[in-house]
């Protein structure tokens, strides 16, 4: 049965684990002792829905995408829309449910890493409401092309601690922090921003993700007399992808990750991990990665910087290898298309992210029975990616009248 | 005072053990071995020979500038182990073990690299993100080619050092503080505690590592354990003369650093 | 009764009205009876419901700002989560509104009026969504100014119009879509963002933000056994504020309407409209209104440009007359200081809008009993904002660390 | 052929109505002066003098560039109204209509509003932004005082069109067309039946404005209505003229103005 994973020592069929230097063991099986009580517990599942309800927003709304689906021809399109969630993304699910964890542990000091600044924002945040004490890992290069969400958790009163290591981006800076939790862990909590890192961290984030996909499966038997025949999601580290897929994964649903073709697969500017990389160990977990053949990690591309990441969660490589997920890669254009399109047809501006699941999507509809139904989650908002779309869609628009 | 066997029998002093940590291809090959033969003269009793990593979560902004040295250089695991060899036709008789991140091994893969480590003569192997819990396969392998397999041990590994110390092979890393390596100027009286319990385990030498960097370090760290773990200190001595390895002055720059090294170990 | 407003000639009591050329008394008509029956129609009632909350993410929650609330001691604080909204403010509730009506009007285009952008973005985001042709008339300074929301606008497909004439702000961009829309009433609706305008604007618009003050209604009891003292809402137009407050006038609750000060009310740059504004008339309406010796309109200011409006709706002229609302000023610093208060507490970035409710309640909160409670009404989210938070608040945050 | 009375008998050619718009102050209540003069010189039956305004909702940019250059020169509602005396003296004697936005009027008062235009002698008021419905207590307070209250009608005007005509004032103002003021190439066939029908309740001449702009426009109008009333084509013939009268070239700014006059009156 699927739902066993991950096992005792964090192994989903053959990924997962713990890859983390001795010192780190404690405070992973503090975390997981922890974890295990408060998801056992009545009170601590209660107040994470309180807060994700009257804080967050939640439910966000599944939204049938009447213009696109006319555009398009074919199955009709559902949109899970976490770009409703506050701070504009699913990510803030999961810094809920981390945050109360610390909380209940004693911690009084967050470490979170970010590359766009996505989970940074949504670590300050959660810091702010719960009175923690925040730092955020970024590297320097991805601070400077994201001055305005570094100034918003500046703002929202964390400290963003540059790091030059590496490339100056999200992998070097994950590094860093687990480094730097490694030195301090006995006071701090690292809070991880996707279903990545050691156990218990795979299965801790798709639990405070799977809200996404437990209220879609509500929600969609309201309007829908069956389960969509597909479902899509963007894959970077896979948290957005597998809290959608996690309640579907016994059910007669075809499941549907996408990667990041960045400039193509066959260029060495993408972030594929599962349609080009190969089994390895990064951030601690033993899954799918981006290497050398001498084992390096190598630096990932895409447009959108919340897939520019050169591993996968390991649940992934696991639902990969067992065929269970289908996983397909966009490419940046296509994924730009595809924004362009939703914008148009819905007046929903994606972030471009989300942009690669609809993409899929997009691609594969006009091939389906008008019978069928699937649906796509929309995993935050466009307002942080304005920058780039403006770069690649300003002298279109001004032209277009 | 030494009592235990380590390596078998190549460990034979009765004195404290000396093991210092060199990043190969630190700034090349070839210096690599130059500083292997200074340390061995200055007492070194085994040398952790580090492989140069993209990602190295243990490592403090020393070992990562080295790394990226070396990496510049075109170091690899392979190459490292390569290295040994010739260590080996230059003069260096101390036991060589392979500091390595596990992701370079997994895909050389378990087999082929304890091969690999066998063929070339190399004596124990580190891998510091493979942590007891996940090692069993790694461990099986390197006792049927009679290599050791260092273990590590934290003051927060708690239940687990009496596991980690029991089963230790060559000698046992204790980690002194938390935190990555560097250099750091107080020792811990936590940590000297903590140093005793695992020495109580252990069945071979308990060295210490993780921020020792003068001569009072080694003082302390002597007074309680079976030896000291240096790496980072090395490490900067070794950057302070890049500039002379550059300009071409290499002797001096080799003697700059017999210097600093005898002055680190005798004050 | 307070209900009745506004009466069959448009009047709360001695304000509204219908002051506008008289090519535009036709569609005027044309439009109130379009909106009598719709809102009458039980389908087109249940449409608009539907989409508030499929589309737009509806209803938006009710936060009990705890950590606020013990910083400041005093009165228990809630925070009604229009920033929630889909496109980030309330403006969306009415231009969902007016857009339907549009439809059912049978008019497939669509025009618009906005100063920093929000509703332009709106009314940009419903004729993406049911297809309409869209203009936007915005002044050419606030283009400058507002660079992103232009963008937006473009790429969800409307048309942005450049006004120069005037200052080239939102009072001029307003002239210039009434203008625009008097050439072309035949084929266009004229989706205006506020409680302003002739006669039936305020009142629809108020009717198509009323969803704010009921579902906050309806959520208070279910969190409070009482209602909340006061309940504080930032007045531009004044529509999230009426859409606020109408669901509770009959009942026994303070309400505060809190204008912008701008530099303080006793230097000339301010837009605090009822604080020192006169009766007069402005885009079709009797209201107060900034305006000179001579009758001619002055340009307001305020760091807050959805707040920068000379005029205000003809409702809180009477609500202000009649004394049924209290309405205060807050100056551009001290809401700057409650923008970041929120922030830091709550994490939660408010629209510098908001934060001028946010500032008077604020102030009043320590002054009153740990039993009572206030209401605020978020109007909208600060994403629009950081540019203008940068400037002030940059160096301040680099040195908090 | 005019056969209605209006303006207490001031207006009493039989042939069709010319009636002009200046901007008061536009560049200068003196040259406004001298335009209206040179107006009534070319045939024009009555002045609207058009007061300046800031958020001009009827008008386009020619007449909202006047307005700007007029209040940039100082001017208001109570000096444009002053300035008909000062007409008088230099000899304009056909009626002046004030036009203005009903916001300026407010602050003044009704009361003394209309006191102010009985005092300066003016003949009509007309409030582009005053529609029937809001206009009782104006239109009586203007009846009290023998000033015609210009009212207007527009193709969309529908089942009010009968409503406005019948109590119409001094002319009635026909919006030809929709939209805001400005110069338009063709006049429109509808614009033609709507006139018709306004002829058919109206007790005062009938007049048409908004687009007019060249002779053959007037030619059009004055087959089907009672007159035309022109304003941001001569707004634009004095615009070209600003440089002119900028640079001491008075005399030959009002002689182009004057021919340019004719030419659109007479082709
Ligand atoms: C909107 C959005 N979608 C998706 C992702 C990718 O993360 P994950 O694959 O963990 O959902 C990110 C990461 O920042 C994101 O911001
Ligand atoms: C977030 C927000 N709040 C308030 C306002 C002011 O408008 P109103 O007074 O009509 O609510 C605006 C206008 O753009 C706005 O964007």
């Amino acid at each position: 049965m699927l739902q066993v994973f991950p096992d005792i020592k964090g192994r989903f069929g053959d990924f997962g684990g713990k890859y983390v230097p001795e010192t780190l063991m404690g405070p992973l099986q503090e975390l997981e002792s922890a974890l295990d009580e408060a998801m056992e517990d009545e009170a601590f599942l209660k107040e994470y829905h309180h807060v994700l309800q009257e804080y967050a927003g939640r439910p966000t709304a599944l939204t049938f995408g009447d213009k696109v689906t006319k555009h398009l021809g074919g199955a009709k399109i559902y949109l899970k829309r976490e770009d409703l969630n506050h701070t504009g993304a699913h990510k803030l699910n999961n810094a809920i449910g981390q945050a109360l964890l610390a909380k209940r542990m004693g911690k009084q000091k967050i470490i979170a890493e970010t590359g766009a600044g996505q989970h940074g924002v949504a670590s300050a945040t959660v810091a702010a409401k719960f009175g923690l004490e925040c730092k955020v890992f970024m590297g320097e290069e991805d601070i400077r092309r994201q001055e305005l969400n570094v100034f918003r958790m500046k703002l929202l009163g964390a400290e963003v601690i540059p790091v030059s290591s590496g490339n100056g981006t999200l992998k070097d800076a994950t590094n860093e922090a687990i480094r730097y939790w490694v030195a301090n862990c006995e006071d701090h909590f690292y809070l991880i921003g996707s279903v990545v890192g050691p156990h218990p961290y795979p299965r801790m984030v798709r639990n405070f993700q799977r809200v996404i996909g437990d209220e879609s499966l509500r929600q969609f038997k309201e309007v829908e007399p069956a389960l969509p025949a597909r479902i899509y999601a963007c894959v970077g580290g896979g948290s957005n992808a597998m809290g959608m897929f996690y309640p579907f994964l016994e059910k007669e649903v075809e499941l549907v990750g996408v990667e990041a073709a960045g400039k193509g697969i066959d260029t060495p500017e993408h972030a594929a991990t599962l349609s080009k990389g190969t089994p390895g160990v990064i951030h601690g977990s033993l899954t799918y990665l981006m290497q050398d053949e001498n084992g390096q990690i190598t630096e990932p591309y895409s447009i959108s910087a919340g897939l520019d990441y050169p591993g996968i969660g390991p649940e992934h490589a696991h639902l990969f290898q067992s065929k269970r997920v289908r996983y397909e890669a966009i490419t940046d254009q296509e994924a730009l298309d595809a924004l362009k399109l939703l914008t148009e047809t819905e007046g929903i501006i994606p972030a471009i992210e989300s942009a690669h699941a609809l993409a899929q999507a997009f691609k594969e509809v006009p091939h389906m029975s008008e019978e069928e139904t699937i649906l796509i989650n929309v995993s935050g908002r466009g307002d942080k990616d304005m920058a780039t779309l403006m770069e690649h869609f300003k002298e279109e628009v001004d032209h277009a009248h | 005072m030494l009592t235990k066997t380590a390596f078998q029998g190549k460990v034979t002093k009765t004195n404290q053990l000396f093991i210092p940590f060199v990043v190969a291809g630190d700034p090349s090959p070839e210096m690599t071995i130059e500083y292997a033969l200074r340390l061995q003269e200055q007492g070194a009793d085994i040398l952790e020979l580090g492989v140069p990593y993209s990602d190295p979560l243990a490592d403090g902004p020393t070992i990562q500038r080295a790394a990226k040295r070396a990496l510049k250089a075109g170091m690899s695991l392979r190459k490292a182990i390569e290295l040994v060899p010739e260590m080996r036709k230059q003069g260096v008789e101390i036991p060589v073990v392979i500091f390595t991140y596990y992701n370079p091994v997994l895909q050389i893969g378990h087999d082929a690299f304890f091969d690999l480590l066998e063929a070339n003569g190399v004596e124990g192997v580190l891998i510091p993100d493979l942590p007891f819990e996940e090692s069993e396969e790694v461990r099986n392998l390197a006792d049927e080619k009679a290599i050791e397999f260092i273990s590590l041990v934290a003051p927060n590994s708690e239940e687990r050092i009496k596991q980690i110390a029991e089963q230790a092979k060559g000698f046992l890393y204790c980690v002194s503080t938390l935190g990555v390596t560097g250099e750091r100027n107080e020792m811990n009286a936590e940590a000297l505690n903590f140093i005793k319990e695992v020495k109580a385990y252990s069945p071979v030498p308990v060295a210490v590592g993780f921020g020792i960097s003068n001569y009072e370090h080694v003082k302390l760290v002597n007074d309680h354990a079976d030896g000291v773990i240096i790496g980072s200190k090395i490490i900067r001595v070794i950057e302070s003369g890049l500039e002379k390895v550059e300009n071409d002055a290499k002797e001096e720059a080799l003697q700059d650093f017999s210097k600093e090294i005898k002055q680190l170990m005798n004050g």
